[in-house]
Protein backbone atom coordinates (compact mmCIF):
# COMPACT_ATOMS: atom_id res chain seq x y z
CA UNK A 1 0.00 0.00 0.00
CA UNK A 2 1.02 3.69 -0.88
CA UNK A 3 -0.06 6.16 1.00
CA UNK A 4 -0.64 9.74 -0.82
CA UNK A 5 -2.34 13.20 -0.22
CA UNK A 6 -4.97 13.58 -2.82
CA UNK A 7 -6.04 17.46 -3.98
CA UNK A 8 -9.56 17.88 -5.22
CA UNK A 9 -10.25 21.05 -7.12
CA UNK A 10 -13.41 22.51 -8.94
CA UNK A 11 -16.35 20.23 -9.74
CA UNK A 12 -14.03 17.32 -8.52
CA UNK A 13 -13.83 19.04 -4.75
CA UNK A 14 -17.67 19.40 -4.70
CA UNK A 15 -18.08 15.76 -5.67
CA UNK A 16 -15.68 14.56 -3.16
CA UNK A 17 -16.79 16.38 -0.05
CA UNK A 18 -13.28 17.46 0.65
CA UNK A 19 -10.33 19.51 -0.73
CA UNK A 20 -8.09 16.45 0.23
CA UNK A 21 -7.68 13.45 1.56
CA UNK A 22 -5.02 11.06 2.38
CA UNK A 23 -5.50 7.80 0.59
CA UNK A 24 -3.73 4.24 0.77
CA UNK A 25 -3.88 2.56 -2.54
CA UNK A 26 -2.54 -0.15 -4.33
CA UNK A 27 -3.25 1.45 -7.82
CA UNK A 28 0.18 0.65 -9.62
CA UNK A 29 -0.41 4.41 -11.72
CA UNK A 30 -1.97 7.40 -10.92
CA UNK A 31 -4.17 6.47 -14.10
CA UNK A 32 -5.83 2.96 -11.82
CA UNK A 33 -5.63 5.98 -8.37
CA UNK A 34 -8.01 7.97 -10.18
CA UNK A 35 -9.82 5.07 -11.86
CA UNK A 36 -10.44 4.06 -7.52
CA UNK A 37 -11.53 7.01 -6.42
CA UNK A 38 -13.76 8.11 -9.36
CA UNK A 39 -15.57 4.71 -8.19
CA UNK A 40 -15.44 6.22 -4.52
CA UNK A 41 -16.60 9.72 -4.80
CA UNK A 42 -18.61 9.23 -7.94
CA UNK A 43 -16.83 11.35 -10.10
CA UNK A 44 -18.75 12.12 -13.96
CA UNK A 45 -14.91 13.61 -15.22
CA UNK A 46 -13.51 10.85 -17.05
CA UNK A 47 -9.81 10.29 -17.07
CA UNK A 48 -9.22 11.78 -20.84
CA UNK A 49 -10.61 14.88 -20.02
CA UNK A 50 -8.19 15.19 -16.48
CA UNK A 51 -4.79 16.10 -15.95
CA UNK A 52 -2.61 15.30 -13.24
CA UNK A 53 0.42 16.48 -11.06
CA UNK A 54 2.41 14.97 -8.17
CA UNK A 55 4.16 17.53 -5.48
CA UNK A 56 3.18 20.86 -8.01
CA UNK A 57 4.36 19.78 -10.99
CA UNK A 58 2.27 18.13 -14.15
CA UNK A 59 3.03 14.12 -14.39
CA UNK A 60 2.12 11.57 -16.67
CA UNK A 61 -1.00 8.97 -15.59
CA UNK A 62 1.42 5.98 -16.02
CA UNK A 63 3.40 7.39 -13.29
CA UNK A 64 3.67 4.90 -10.38
CA UNK A 65 2.56 6.16 -7.01
CA UNK A 66 5.35 7.62 -4.83
CA UNK A 67 4.81 7.24 -0.84
CA UNK A 68 4.46 10.93 0.97
CA UNK A 69 3.31 12.88 -2.03
CA UNK A 70 1.00 15.32 -3.36
CA UNK A 71 -1.14 13.94 -5.88
CA UNK A 72 -3.83 16.51 -7.74
CA UNK A 73 -6.31 15.83 -10.62
CA UNK A 74 -6.96 19.03 -12.33
CA UNK A 75 -10.45 19.43 -14.39
CA UNK A 76 -10.72 21.13 -17.48
CA UNK A 77 -9.63 24.65 -16.75
CA UNK A 78 -11.82 28.03 -17.09
CA UNK A 79 -9.43 30.75 -16.06
CA UNK A 80 -9.52 34.40 -18.14
CA UNK B 1 11.41 37.55 -10.66
CA UNK B 2 8.06 36.71 -11.50
CA UNK B 3 6.26 38.05 -14.43
CA UNK B 4 3.03 35.75 -13.52
CA UNK B 5 0.80 36.14 -10.12
CA UNK B 6 -2.04 35.42 -8.81
CA UNK B 7 -3.69 37.88 -6.60
CA UNK B 8 -6.82 37.01 -4.13
CA UNK B 9 -7.74 41.07 -4.11
CA UNK B 10 -7.84 43.68 -6.52
CA UNK B 11 -4.80 45.06 -7.86
CA UNK B 12 -2.98 47.93 -9.94
CA UNK B 13 -2.86 47.87 -12.84
CA UNK B 14 -1.11 51.21 -13.56
CA UNK B 15 1.48 49.64 -11.49
CA UNK B 16 1.38 46.62 -12.98
CA UNK B 17 1.97 48.93 -16.31
CA UNK B 18 4.50 51.46 -15.21
CA UNK B 19 6.76 48.35 -14.22
CA UNK B 20 6.77 47.88 -18.32
CA UNK B 21 7.66 51.23 -18.75
CA UNK B 22 10.79 51.04 -20.64
CA UNK B 23 12.78 53.71 -22.73
CA UNK B 24 13.47 50.92 -25.27
CA UNK B 25 10.11 49.82 -25.95
CA UNK B 26 8.22 51.64 -28.24
CA UNK B 27 5.13 49.58 -28.13
CA UNK B 28 3.11 47.95 -25.28
CA UNK B 29 -0.34 45.76 -26.00
CA UNK B 30 -2.89 45.07 -22.89
CA UNK B 31 -5.45 42.60 -22.37
CA UNK B 32 -7.68 42.87 -19.77
CA UNK B 33 -10.37 40.50 -18.92
CA UNK B 34 -13.61 41.56 -17.14
CA UNK B 35 -16.35 40.33 -14.93
CA UNK B 36 -19.32 40.39 -17.40
CA UNK B 37 -23.13 40.11 -16.60
CA UNK B 38 -24.09 37.46 -18.98
CA UNK B 39 -22.58 34.35 -20.18
CA UNK B 40 -24.20 31.99 -23.09
CA UNK B 41 -27.70 34.04 -22.54
CA UNK B 42 -27.56 33.85 -18.65
CA UNK B 43 -27.22 36.67 -16.29
CA UNK B 44 -24.58 36.37 -14.22
CA UNK B 45 -24.46 37.43 -10.65
CA UNK B 46 -20.86 37.27 -10.03
CA UNK B 47 -18.13 34.76 -9.76
CA UNK B 48 -15.43 32.88 -8.22
CA UNK B 49 -11.90 31.92 -9.15
CA UNK B 50 -10.06 28.88 -7.60
CA UNK B 51 -7.00 28.08 -8.44
CA UNK B 52 -4.14 25.03 -7.95
CA UNK B 53 -1.89 27.93 -6.53
CA UNK B 54 2.04 26.22 -6.66
CA UNK B 55 0.85 24.77 -9.55
CA UNK B 56 -1.21 27.99 -11.54
CA UNK B 57 2.16 30.16 -10.80
CA UNK B 58 4.75 27.46 -11.85
CA UNK B 59 2.63 27.17 -15.25
CA UNK B 60 1.80 30.30 -15.46
CA UNK B 61 5.49 31.72 -15.11
CA UNK B 62 6.21 29.00 -17.81
CA UNK B 63 4.27 30.85 -20.56
CA UNK B 64 5.75 34.29 -19.82
CA UNK B 65 9.08 32.68 -20.60
CA UNK B 66 7.57 30.87 -23.93
CA UNK B 67 6.22 34.19 -24.48
CA UNK B 68 9.97 36.02 -23.85
CA UNK B 69 11.51 33.44 -25.75
CA UNK B 70 9.08 32.96 -28.84
CA UNK B 71 8.42 37.06 -29.34
CA UNK B 72 10.82 40.07 -29.94
CA UNK B 73 9.43 41.68 -26.84
CA UNK B 74 11.36 43.83 -24.32
CA UNK B 75 8.98 42.46 -20.87
CA UNK B 76 5.83 40.81 -19.71
CA UNK B 77 3.44 40.57 -17.33
CA UNK B 78 -0.01 38.64 -16.08
CA UNK B 79 -2.26 38.87 -12.80
CA UNK B 80 -5.23 36.56 -12.57
CA UNK B 81 -7.46 37.27 -9.89
CA UNK B 82 -8.86 34.66 -7.57
CA UNK B 83 -11.45 34.33 -4.86
CA UNK B 84 -14.82 35.93 -5.22
CA UNK B 85 -15.65 38.58 -7.95
CA UNK B 86 -18.54 40.87 -8.90
CA UNK B 87 -19.73 42.07 -12.20
CA UNK B 88 -17.23 44.53 -13.75
CA UNK B 89 -14.17 43.31 -11.69
CA UNK B 90 -11.13 43.06 -13.43
CA UNK B 91 -10.48 38.91 -13.57
CA UNK B 92 -7.14 38.77 -15.54
CA UNK B 93 -4.80 41.42 -17.01
CA UNK B 94 -1.93 40.80 -19.22
CA UNK B 95 0.60 43.21 -20.48
CA UNK B 96 3.43 43.04 -22.98
CA UNK B 97 6.42 45.91 -23.72
CA UNK B 98 8.30 45.52 -27.24
CA UNK B 99 10.34 47.39 -29.66
CA UNK B 100 7.58 47.19 -32.27
CA UNK B 101 3.80 46.12 -32.17
CA UNK B 102 3.42 43.15 -34.05
CA UNK B 103 5.81 41.56 -31.38
CA UNK B 104 3.70 43.67 -28.56
CA UNK B 105 0.35 42.06 -30.27
CA UNK B 106 1.48 38.48 -30.88
CA UNK B 107 2.37 37.67 -27.48
CA UNK B 108 -0.50 39.20 -25.54
CA UNK B 109 -2.48 37.29 -27.23
CA UNK B 110 -0.79 34.22 -27.17
CA UNK B 111 -0.07 34.71 -23.06
CA UNK B 112 -4.13 34.89 -22.48
CA UNK B 113 -4.20 32.06 -24.80
CA UNK B 114 -2.20 29.85 -23.11
CA UNK B 115 -3.15 31.23 -19.68
CA UNK B 116 -6.82 30.40 -20.28
CA UNK B 117 -5.83 26.57 -21.85
CA UNK B 118 -3.17 25.77 -19.22
CA UNK B 119 -3.13 27.48 -15.74
CA UNK B 120 -5.01 25.85 -13.49
CA UNK B 121 -7.68 28.20 -12.57
CA UNK B 122 -11.30 27.34 -12.65
CA UNK B 123 -14.50 29.47 -12.93
CA UNK B 124 -17.56 29.44 -10.73
CA UNK B 125 -20.50 31.72 -12.14
CA UNK B 126 -22.80 32.39 -9.38
CA UNK B 127 -26.39 32.77 -11.69
CA UNK B 128 -29.27 35.68 -11.08
CA UNK B 129 -31.56 32.71 -10.90
CA UNK B 130 -29.28 30.85 -8.40
CA UNK B 131 -27.68 27.92 -9.95
CA UNK B 132 -23.87 27.86 -9.80
CA UNK B 133 -21.66 25.68 -11.63
CA UNK B 134 -18.03 25.18 -12.25
CA UNK B 135 -17.25 25.75 -15.85
CA UNK B 136 -15.08 22.77 -17.49
CA UNK B 137 -14.72 23.34 -21.21
CA UNK B 138 -14.70 21.09 -23.29
CA UNK C 1 -19.85 61.44 -29.01
CA UNK C 2 -15.94 61.74 -30.11
CA UNK C 3 -13.90 58.45 -29.97
CA UNK C 4 -10.83 60.02 -31.67
CA UNK C 5 -8.73 62.72 -30.23
CA UNK C 6 -5.75 64.97 -30.49
CA UNK C 7 -4.02 66.13 -27.29
CA UNK C 8 -1.75 68.35 -26.78
CA UNK C 9 -0.64 67.61 -23.45
CA UNK C 10 0.04 64.61 -21.48
CA UNK C 11 -3.64 62.50 -21.36
CA UNK C 12 -4.84 60.45 -18.78
CA UNK C 13 -4.71 56.67 -19.89
CA UNK C 14 -6.87 55.49 -16.84
CA UNK C 15 -9.90 58.05 -17.30
CA UNK C 16 -9.69 56.37 -21.17
CA UNK C 17 -9.65 52.96 -19.91
CA UNK C 18 -12.24 54.02 -17.64
CA UNK C 19 -14.69 55.18 -20.44
CA UNK C 20 -14.51 51.54 -21.34
CA UNK C 21 -15.80 49.63 -18.78
CA UNK C 22 -18.83 48.04 -19.45
CA UNK C 23 -20.81 45.35 -17.60
CA UNK C 24 -21.50 43.81 -20.81
CA UNK C 25 -17.68 44.06 -21.70
CA UNK C 26 -15.84 40.56 -20.95
CA UNK C 27 -12.64 41.75 -23.22
CA UNK C 28 -10.84 44.66 -23.52
CA UNK C 29 -7.84 45.08 -25.45
CA UNK C 30 -5.48 48.17 -25.53
CA UNK C 31 -2.28 49.38 -27.10
CA UNK C 32 -0.04 51.98 -26.41
CA UNK C 33 2.85 53.88 -28.58
CA UNK C 34 5.80 55.25 -26.56
CA UNK C 35 8.55 57.46 -27.72
CA UNK C 36 11.54 54.85 -28.29
CA UNK C 37 15.09 56.36 -27.44
CA UNK C 38 16.09 54.86 -30.63
CA UNK C 39 15.05 54.57 -34.43
CA UNK C 40 16.82 52.54 -37.14
CA UNK C 41 20.16 52.34 -35.27
CA UNK C 42 20.23 56.17 -33.90
CA UNK C 43 20.00 57.76 -30.84
CA UNK C 44 16.61 59.56 -30.02
CA UNK C 45 16.30 62.49 -27.69
CA UNK C 46 12.51 63.31 -28.46
CA UNK C 47 10.24 64.34 -31.10
CA UNK C 48 7.70 66.45 -32.35
CA UNK C 49 3.93 65.50 -33.87
CA UNK C 50 2.50 67.92 -35.89
CA UNK C 51 -1.41 66.97 -37.09
CA UNK C 52 -3.39 68.67 -39.83
CA UNK C 53 -5.70 68.95 -37.00
CA UNK C 54 -9.35 69.72 -38.92
CA UNK C 55 -9.11 66.59 -41.18
CA UNK C 56 -7.03 64.37 -38.53
CA UNK C 57 -9.93 64.35 -36.09
CA UNK C 58 -12.18 63.60 -39.12
CA UNK C 59 -10.49 60.81 -40.45
CA UNK C 60 -9.64 59.96 -37.21
CA UNK C 61 -13.00 59.46 -35.78
CA UNK C 62 -13.65 57.68 -39.65
CA UNK C 63 -11.60 54.80 -38.55
CA UNK C 64 -12.89 54.37 -34.85
CA UNK C 65 -16.46 54.38 -36.89
CA UNK C 66 -15.03 51.45 -39.13
CA UNK C 67 -13.71 49.50 -36.46
CA UNK C 68 -17.24 49.32 -34.47
CA UNK C 69 -18.88 48.53 -38.02
CA UNK C 70 -16.35 45.58 -39.01
CA UNK C 71 -15.65 43.80 -35.40
CA UNK C 72 -17.97 42.73 -32.46
CA UNK C 73 -17.05 45.46 -29.95
CA UNK C 74 -18.91 47.21 -27.47
CA UNK C 75 -16.92 50.80 -27.58
CA UNK C 76 -13.32 51.87 -28.59
CA UNK C 77 -10.95 54.99 -27.94
CA UNK C 78 -8.03 56.84 -29.70
CA UNK C 79 -6.05 59.60 -28.64
CA UNK C 80 -2.44 60.57 -30.27
CA UNK C 81 -0.44 63.31 -29.02
CA UNK C 82 1.24 66.18 -30.74
CA UNK C 83 3.66 68.48 -30.11
CA UNK C 84 6.96 67.70 -28.27
CA UNK C 85 7.32 64.48 -26.55
CA UNK C 86 10.36 62.92 -24.95
CA UNK C 87 11.74 59.98 -24.70
CA UNK C 88 9.00 57.34 -22.22
CA UNK C 89 6.20 60.03 -23.49
CA UNK C 90 2.93 58.36 -24.43
CA UNK C 91 2.23 59.20 -27.80
CA UNK C 92 -0.78 57.33 -29.15
CA UNK C 93 -3.55 55.05 -27.06
CA UNK C 94 -5.90 52.73 -28.34
CA UNK C 95 -8.48 51.05 -26.20
CA UNK C 96 -10.95 48.48 -27.46
CA UNK C 97 -13.98 46.76 -25.48
CA UNK C 98 -16.00 44.01 -26.48
CA UNK C 99 -17.98 40.66 -25.30
CA UNK C 100 -14.87 38.76 -26.53
CA UNK C 101 -11.17 38.80 -26.90
CA UNK C 102 -11.16 37.83 -30.80
CA UNK C 103 -12.82 40.88 -32.07
CA UNK C 104 -11.24 43.27 -28.93
CA UNK C 105 -7.71 42.09 -30.14
CA UNK C 106 -8.55 42.59 -33.98
CA UNK C 107 -10.50 46.12 -33.58
CA UNK C 108 -7.26 47.22 -31.37
CA UNK C 109 -5.01 46.16 -34.15
CA UNK C 110 -7.15 47.70 -37.25
CA UNK C 111 -7.40 51.32 -35.44
CA UNK C 112 -3.86 51.47 -34.75
CA UNK C 113 -2.63 50.25 -38.56
CA UNK C 114 -5.12 52.76 -39.92
CA UNK C 115 -4.34 55.51 -37.63
CA UNK C 116 -0.55 55.19 -38.72
CA UNK C 117 -1.39 55.05 -42.03
CA UNK C 118 -3.92 57.20 -42.89
CA UNK C 119 -4.70 60.10 -39.98
CA UNK C 120 -2.37 62.82 -41.31
CA UNK C 121 0.05 63.24 -38.64
CA UNK C 122 3.98 63.54 -39.02
CA UNK C 123 6.71 63.10 -36.94
CA UNK C 124 9.80 64.47 -36.24
CA UNK C 125 12.58 62.91 -34.91
CA UNK C 126 15.35 64.74 -32.75
CA UNK C 127 18.50 63.17 -33.03
CA UNK C 128 21.14 63.34 -29.94
CA UNK C 129 24.14 64.40 -32.67
CA UNK C 130 21.19 67.01 -33.55
CA UNK C 131 20.22 65.73 -37.03
CA UNK C 132 15.95 66.29 -37.03
CA UNK C 133 14.29 65.20 -39.85
CA UNK C 134 10.31 64.66 -41.15
CA UNK C 135 9.42 61.08 -41.49
CA UNK C 136 7.59 60.76 -44.89
CA UNK C 137 7.63 56.50 -44.74
CA UNK C 138 7.51 55.20 -48.62
CA UNK D 1 -6.89 83.43 -61.65
CA UNK D 2 -9.11 81.28 -59.09
CA UNK D 3 -7.91 82.16 -55.48
CA UNK D 4 -7.21 79.42 -52.65
CA UNK D 5 -5.56 79.57 -49.33
CA UNK D 6 -2.60 76.57 -49.52
CA UNK D 7 -1.88 74.59 -45.85
CA UNK D 8 1.73 73.12 -46.20
CA UNK D 9 2.41 70.70 -43.42
CA UNK D 10 5.93 68.80 -42.10
CA UNK D 11 8.87 68.81 -44.65
CA UNK D 12 6.43 70.85 -47.18
CA UNK D 13 5.90 73.87 -44.76
CA UNK D 14 10.16 73.53 -44.01
CA UNK D 15 10.34 73.68 -47.62
CA UNK D 16 8.50 76.64 -48.39
CA UNK D 17 9.08 77.98 -45.16
CA UNK D 18 5.63 79.04 -44.30
CA UNK D 19 2.52 77.05 -42.67
CA UNK D 20 -0.11 78.47 -45.51
CA UNK D 21 0.08 80.82 -48.53
CA UNK D 22 -2.62 82.60 -50.29
CA UNK D 23 -1.91 81.80 -53.93
CA UNK D 24 -3.64 82.84 -57.33
CA UNK D 25 -3.50 80.37 -60.10
CA UNK D 26 -4.77 79.63 -63.62
CA UNK D 27 -4.17 75.67 -62.80
CA UNK D 28 -7.11 73.09 -63.87
CA UNK D 29 -6.83 70.88 -61.40
CA UNK D 30 -5.31 70.07 -57.76
CA UNK D 31 -2.45 68.20 -59.43
CA UNK D 32 -1.42 71.19 -61.80
CA UNK D 33 -1.36 73.40 -58.61
CA UNK D 34 0.73 71.13 -57.18
CA UNK D 35 3.10 71.26 -59.88
CA UNK D 36 3.35 75.26 -59.52
CA UNK D 37 3.94 75.15 -56.41
CA UNK D 38 6.49 72.68 -56.43
CA UNK D 39 8.17 74.31 -58.43
CA UNK D 40 8.19 77.28 -57.03
CA UNK D 41 9.16 75.99 -53.71
CA UNK D 42 11.54 73.27 -55.12
CA UNK D 43 9.79 70.33 -53.15
CA UNK D 44 10.82 66.62 -53.43
CA UNK D 45 8.04 65.19 -53.03
CA UNK D 46 6.30 64.09 -56.22
CA UNK D 47 2.48 64.19 -56.17
CA UNK D 48 2.00 60.26 -56.29
CA UNK D 49 3.37 60.34 -52.82
CA UNK D 50 0.81 62.41 -51.37
CA UNK D 51 -2.72 63.00 -50.94
CA UNK D 52 -4.55 66.00 -51.15
CA UNK D 53 -7.24 68.05 -49.33
CA UNK D 54 -9.78 70.62 -49.83
CA UNK D 55 -11.67 72.38 -47.02
CA UNK D 56 -10.70 69.65 -44.57
CA UNK D 57 -11.76 66.71 -46.56
CA UNK D 58 -9.69 64.30 -48.73
CA UNK D 59 -10.08 65.62 -52.75
CA UNK D 60 -9.13 64.09 -55.56
CA UNK D 61 -6.04 65.43 -57.55
CA UNK D 62 -8.37 66.03 -60.81
CA UNK D 63 -10.79 68.18 -58.56
CA UNK D 64 -11.08 71.83 -60.02
CA UNK D 65 -9.85 74.71 -58.16
CA UNK D 66 -12.80 76.34 -56.28
CA UNK D 67 -12.49 80.17 -55.53
CA UNK D 68 -11.93 81.02 -51.82
CA UNK D 69 -11.09 76.95 -50.85
CA UNK D 70 -8.53 75.69 -48.40
CA UNK D 71 -5.72 73.35 -49.87
CA UNK D 72 -3.59 71.17 -48.58
CA UNK D 73 -1.09 69.06 -49.75
CA UNK D 74 -0.61 66.04 -47.65
CA UNK D 75 2.87 64.22 -47.41
CA UNK D 76 3.22 60.31 -46.43
CA UNK D 77 1.80 60.12 -43.16
CA UNK D 78 3.91 59.06 -39.97
CA UNK D 79 1.54 58.96 -36.81
CA UNK D 80 1.65 56.52 -34.22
Amino acid sequence: MTRVNVLYFASLRDAAGVASEAVESDATDLQALYGELRTRHGFTLLVDRLRVATDGAFARWSDGLREGSEVAFIPPVSGG
Amino acid sequence: MKRFSLSDRTFDVVAMRGALLDAHAGAFASFEGWVRDHNEGRSVDGLRYEAYVALAESEGERVLDEALARFDIVDARCMHRIGDLAIGDLAVWVGVSAAHRDAAFAACRYIIDEVKSRVPIWKQERYVDGVAGWLHPE
